[in-house]
């Protein structure tokens, strides 16, 4: 139990990144897909975040001494920024998968009237 | 400056984290599941801050809660907004439940192996992290660590990243933009009932009008001053794109259209990408590796630091301008359903 | 300076919780967005007012924070302003005291 | 200038892609030179490089000069060229350069009045499939990967109607499985601190039995096999590449899966070392079966097709199974033959595909039934054709045939008997379809002597389009007759020396 609550973080990621997939996967509406594809994204951004983060630790920002000097920092109060870098990456490309999706979408809707996945489908059997 | 985890208040917002996804992803009206959806990634950047990612709890506030909504509504101010429900299915989706839980399980196995979280020693904080942090002034003399990172020691994956919003913008040009004169004969277009004009509203109009220049100033001080804190081409290129959607929004399209043609646009997009490519080559014809600023010390002002934070400065507002003008290219094709003429 | 900014903050929390019994509690639409549009600004510039106070060390931040109040005071009013009219456009009826 | 060569294979059809946008607006003529010119330089620098490993081995190049501080690992992005992946590289930009030359006849027809951005995303593609081949560092590969994926789905959505529900399963497939390699990179990034391929194969050992680890390499794994359509995960590839417009699918259905298989190799044989797939011999086996399943429902659904593109999907969905089984078989045939495959593979489906889009050029469809005279219409074309189905069945003198006789070596070193009869199976079953086309090639015909009608008038495709095929299926034949030299020079040094051999 103790593990649990020390590592909380990590079962939130997985409970969104299960979330997530499910949507993905079994939803039927296309937003709704798009909408559980951008809840995966942001789960794994959250795991990465998690995963850099310190306790009491400053954003990594060097504070300035005096007359643009900069003091050496100390490493262990300051957060790290290399996830912050990948997921400031992964988050841009979030956006732009969930923007195609969503043009996609929008063009699937202009031939069969729906954003249902059966109905769009059984159109296309037609 | 301080970002002091209270650790109970993390967990309410995790919970709240989770509330608003199973909603989102539960709500019958897709217009509400976009905007519980907004909500969602707003909470998600006050964990993120809490954790002391503030540049990426910036973007995602510009990014995942303020683009991707509008994105969505923009898609579903031309669609259909709700779900119908049909019969059967249940099987399928109980089955795609259990493998997904299975998966859960998988990887919740490896919890006890992890460093425990906020640990200064675990390896991700004590193996590459640290060089960042401790050499970034007299590297290039940035004190936001997250800017250097971004633009100098990983600044292959941001030049990649600007192509990614680039190979978006012209992927979703290239899906939805159709000719008007095709457009009788080639394919029928479903258009929704227009709900709401908010071009309609004086109030809505002269209040944007005040807000635009503001969010502008506040967008080109974010890239400028990205150096010294939290921001960047990302973040000041979402701000300055949003704001130009804010004026398709109140006034309309053609009103937008006016100013920045299609042509200019999608020919920016592809600017900014070609000058952050192109101050890398320029390090190459100076002597160094691609992207190594250090080297065009004799052509911008400063030594070797000076002209990697210059070189840094370059490459933001190429990714400002790529980020910028893509914003709006995409919602205006998503809006509009790539007939460019009007639309939310 | 402190406490001041303490006091802004606790009365702009007790106005968000008007707000939130508002939303909760008023009978149709309008009513509701009153109360939201209404008590969400006023608190909210409340509580950054507090924070101003906070942190009047520093000049740079309190002029950042009083732009965001000006944003907000711009902001909210319109938006509510809009969320109105739209409902006024689809056909949202108002609440009379003689309907149930 | 010579260490700069490593990222000029990247930034050929970057840049190419780029202004190739710029003239979209200005030239439209111009950007399919521009694109050819990109890739051509790509293209010779990757030939290069490939002799330069061979004699001097690894290329390392660091982006921005980030390299190696003492205490830290590498602190930038690291691009390598190597063994394991310079024959990867070479064959993808000079199979890109030869599908750009052969497409624009297709394009200018196909896609009349939309090709604006067509060589754009064209180029971006080959960029996002050369990057994931060449990078050094996990995440790097990650947004390449992406690159490469959100380029594709668009170069699919330009078949229209069935197209866009096609690109969007392939979307929500293909995110997943992108998410799920993040993951796993997460996860092997929480363990060991660093990004970059060589420090984490570094650290990797020293953690011994780590289940943090083990998961990671689970999820990179189903990511790539989503990416690459391996078995429970093939759903979206045959719709895709079969309503993708021809000149798309000609450059995906040959590289795209290819450089995910690769994704899968550089995994297991350098971040994770071969041994902790020994380690693991529950889930060998599981793979091993799964791989043969792969390449036997895929084998016997090509045979139930009418549609030719449909049909060549359904065989590139088989051969995945044989590189995935090939290299799950850990041993040194087994492997040497998916590395020679994920190439050869990439050569054959590129002709095939090639082969195909000469015929729907001109015949307008790509329905088995509409094959009638073909022969007599097109025969160029069909004699690649039937030399490309040749290399598919393995015949002797082409690629295809060397790469299958040490998969097959492999399983029966390791005694896993199901994976031969899989891939015998499979030959089998195309030894088949070969026969089935070429019966309706020449003999449903009536014949012409005997209906008095004249001979057929030959149609053959355009030149432009014809050269690259032909090129490419005698490259079969070249690249079959190399193979030894391949093998002992280049394929040898790249397997794992701890191996048995």
């Amino acid at each position: 139990m103790e593990n649990l609550m020390a590592n909380f973080n990590y079962v939130i990621v997985v409970v969104l990144m299960m979330i997530g997939l499910w949507s993905m996967l079994a939803q039927k509406n296309l937003i709704k897909k798009c909408i559980g594809m951008a809840i995966f994204q942001t789960g794994i951004i959250l795991f990465f975040i998690s995963i850099g983060a310190k306790d009491n630790a400053l954003v990594p920002i060097l504070a300035e001494a005096a007359n643009h000097t900069y003091a050496v920092p100390d490493v262990a109060k300051i957060a790290n920024p290399l996830t912050q870098i990948l997921m400031l990456t992964a988050i841009v490309v979030g956006v732009a998968t969930l923007g195609v999706g969503l043009a996609l979408a929008q063009k699937i809707y202009q031939q069969h009237s729906s954003f249902d996945e059966d109905e769009i489908l059984e159109n296309q059997r037609k | 400056m301080s970002a002091l985890p209270i650790w109970q208040f993390d967990v309410l917002l995790l919970m709240l984290v989770l509330l608003f996804a199973v909603v989102a992803l539960s709500i019958r009206n897709l217009m509400g599941a976009a905007v519980v959806f907004g909500a969602y990634s707003f909470m998600m950047c006050l964990i993120w801050a809490g954790m002391g990612a503030v540049d990426v709890a910036f973007t995602e506030a510009a990014v995942g809660a303020g683009v991707s909504t509008v994105f969505v509504v923009s898609t579903l101010y031309n669609t259909g907004a709700t779900v119908q429900r049909r019969p059967g299915g249940l099987a399928f989706k109980l089955f795609i439940g259990v493998v997904v839980t299975l998966a859960g399980m998988f990887l919740l196995t490896a919890l006890p192996d992890f460093p425990k979280w906020g640990d200064p020693n675990s390896p991700v904080n004590a193996t590459v992290a640290p060089y960042y942090i401790l050499n970034t002034i007299s590297d290039s003399h940035v004190p936001n660590v997250v800017t250097s990172v971004l633009a100098d020691y990983r600044g292959f994956d941001t030049l990649l990243e600007t192509t990614v919003v680039f190979i978006a913008c012209i992927a979703i040009y290239s899906i939805l933009r159709v000719d008007k004169a095709k457009l009788e004969t080639d394919e029928p277009v479903v258009v929704a009932a227009p709900r709401y004009d908010p071009s309609d509203s004086l109030i809505v109009r002269q209040a944007s009008r005040f807000m635009v220049p503001f969010m502008q100033l506040f967008a080109l001080y974010v890239i400028a001053h990205g150096h010294y804190s939290p921001g960047g081409g990302f973040q000041g290129g979402v701000i300055l794109g949003a704001s130009l959607i804010l004026l398709a929004i109140s006034f309309d399209l053609k009103f937008l259209l006016r100013q920045w043609s299609e042509k200019t646009l999608m020919l920016l997009v592809a600017a900014g990408v070609l000058l952050y490519a192109a101050v890398g080559l320029a390090c190459v014809f100076m002597g160094g590796d691609y992207l190594d600023y250090g080297y065009l010390d004799s052509v911008l002002p400063g030594e070797r630091d000076m002209a990697r934070s210059h070189g840094i400065l370059l490459v933001e507002i190429g990714v400002g301008i790529t980020v910028m003008f893509s914003m709006i290219a995409i919602h205006i094709n998503l809006a509009s359903n790539g007939r460019f003429d009007r639309g939310l | 300076m402190d406490i001041l900014g303490y006091i802004l903050i606790c009365t702009g929390l007790v106005f968000f919780l008007g707000t939130t019994i508002g939303l909760l509690r008023f009978p149709d639409f309008y009513t509701r967005m009153h109360a939201a549009g209404k008590g969400d600004t006023l608190s909210t510039v409340m509580i950054l007012l507090g924070c101003i106070c906070l942190v009047s060390m520093s000049w740079l931040l309190a002029l950042k924070i009083l732009l965001i109040i000006n944003f907000i005071f711009i902001g909210s009013p319109t938006a509510t302003h809009a969320m109105m009219d739209a409902g006024n456009k689809a056909g949202a009826t108002p609440w009379r005291k003689d309907s149930k | 200038m010579r260490e700069q060569l490593p990222i000029v294979i990247i930034l050929g059809p970057l840049l190419g892609a780029v202004l190739a946008a710029f003239t979209g607006w200005f030239r439209p003529k111009l950007s399919h030179p521009l694109v050819v010119v990109g890739l051509a330089i790509s293209f010779a620098a990757a030939l290069k490089l490939v002799f330069i490993v061979a004699a001097v081995g690894a290329q390392e190049y660091w982006l921005g000069g980030w390299g190696t501080k003492p205490g830290h690992g590498v602190v930038g992005i690291q691009i390598t060229v190597d063994h394991l992946n310079t024959l990867l590289l070479a064959a993808v930009s000079g199979i890109a350069l030869l599908t750009a030359l052969y497409t624009k006849r297709l394009v200018d027809t196909e896609l009349a009045g939309r090709q604006r951005y067509f060589y754009a995303l064209f180029s971006l593609l080959v960029t996002g499939l050369l990057g994931i081949t060449i990078t050094g560092d996990i995440f790097n590969l990650y947004v390449f990967m992406e690159i490469a994926a959100l380029s594709s789905y668009a170069l699919i959505a330009y078949g229209r109607g069935r197209a866009y529900m096609a690109a969007f399963n392939y979307l929500i497939m293909g995110t997943m499985g992108a998410c799920l390699y993040l993951l796993g990179v997460g996860f092997v990034f929480a363990k060991t601190g660093t990004l970059n391929i060589d420090d984490v194969s570094a650290i990797v050992p020293a953690l011994g039995q780590s289940q943090a680890l083990f998961v990671g390499f689970v999820l990179i794994l189903l990511g790539a096999w989503a990416k690459m359509a391996f078995f429970p995960f093939h759903g979206w590839l045959p719709n895709a590449y079969a309503h993708a417009p021809t000149a798309s699918a000609a450059l995906l259905a040959p590289l795209a899966t290819k450089v995910a298989v690769y994704t899968m190799l550089r995994v297991m044989v350098t971040v994770y070392s071969i041994d902790y797939i020994n380690h693991s011999p529950g889930i060998q086996s599981a793979v091993l079966y799964l791989s043969s399943i792969a390449i036997v429902v895929a084998s016997f659904f090509s045979l139930t097709q009418t549609n030719l593109k449909k049909l060549a999907s359904y065989i590139v969905l088989s051969e995945i199974g044989y590189m995935v089984g090939g290299a799950w078989l850990a041993n040194k045939p087994g492997l040497t033959g998916a590395m020679v495959h994920v190439v050869a593979d990439a050569a054959m489906t590129s002709a095939l595909f090639m082969a195909i889009g000469c015929i729907v050029y001109r015949l307008g469809q790509a329905q088995l039934d509409d094959l009638k005279g073909v022969f007599f219409k097109m025969p160029v074309t069909m004699a690649a054709f039937v030399v490309t189905m040749a290399a598919l069945i393995g015949v002797p003198p082409t690629c295809g045939f060397f790469s299958k006789w040490y998969l097959i070596q492999g399983a029966a070193q390791a005694g896993v008997w199901h994976f031969v009869v899989a891939l015998l199976l499979s030959s089998l079953v195309k030894a088949i379809i070969l026969f089935r086309i070429i019966e309706i090639g020449y003999n449903r015909v009536p014949h012409p002597a005997i209906e008095g009608n004249p001979a057929i008038p030959r149609n053959e495709a355009p030149l432009s389009m014809l050269i690259p095929t032909v090129a490419m299926a005698l490259g079969l034949i070249a690249l079959g007759l190399g193979t030894s030299t391949l093998v002992n020079t280049i394929i040898t040094k790249a397997l794992p020396a701890a191996l048995t051999p």
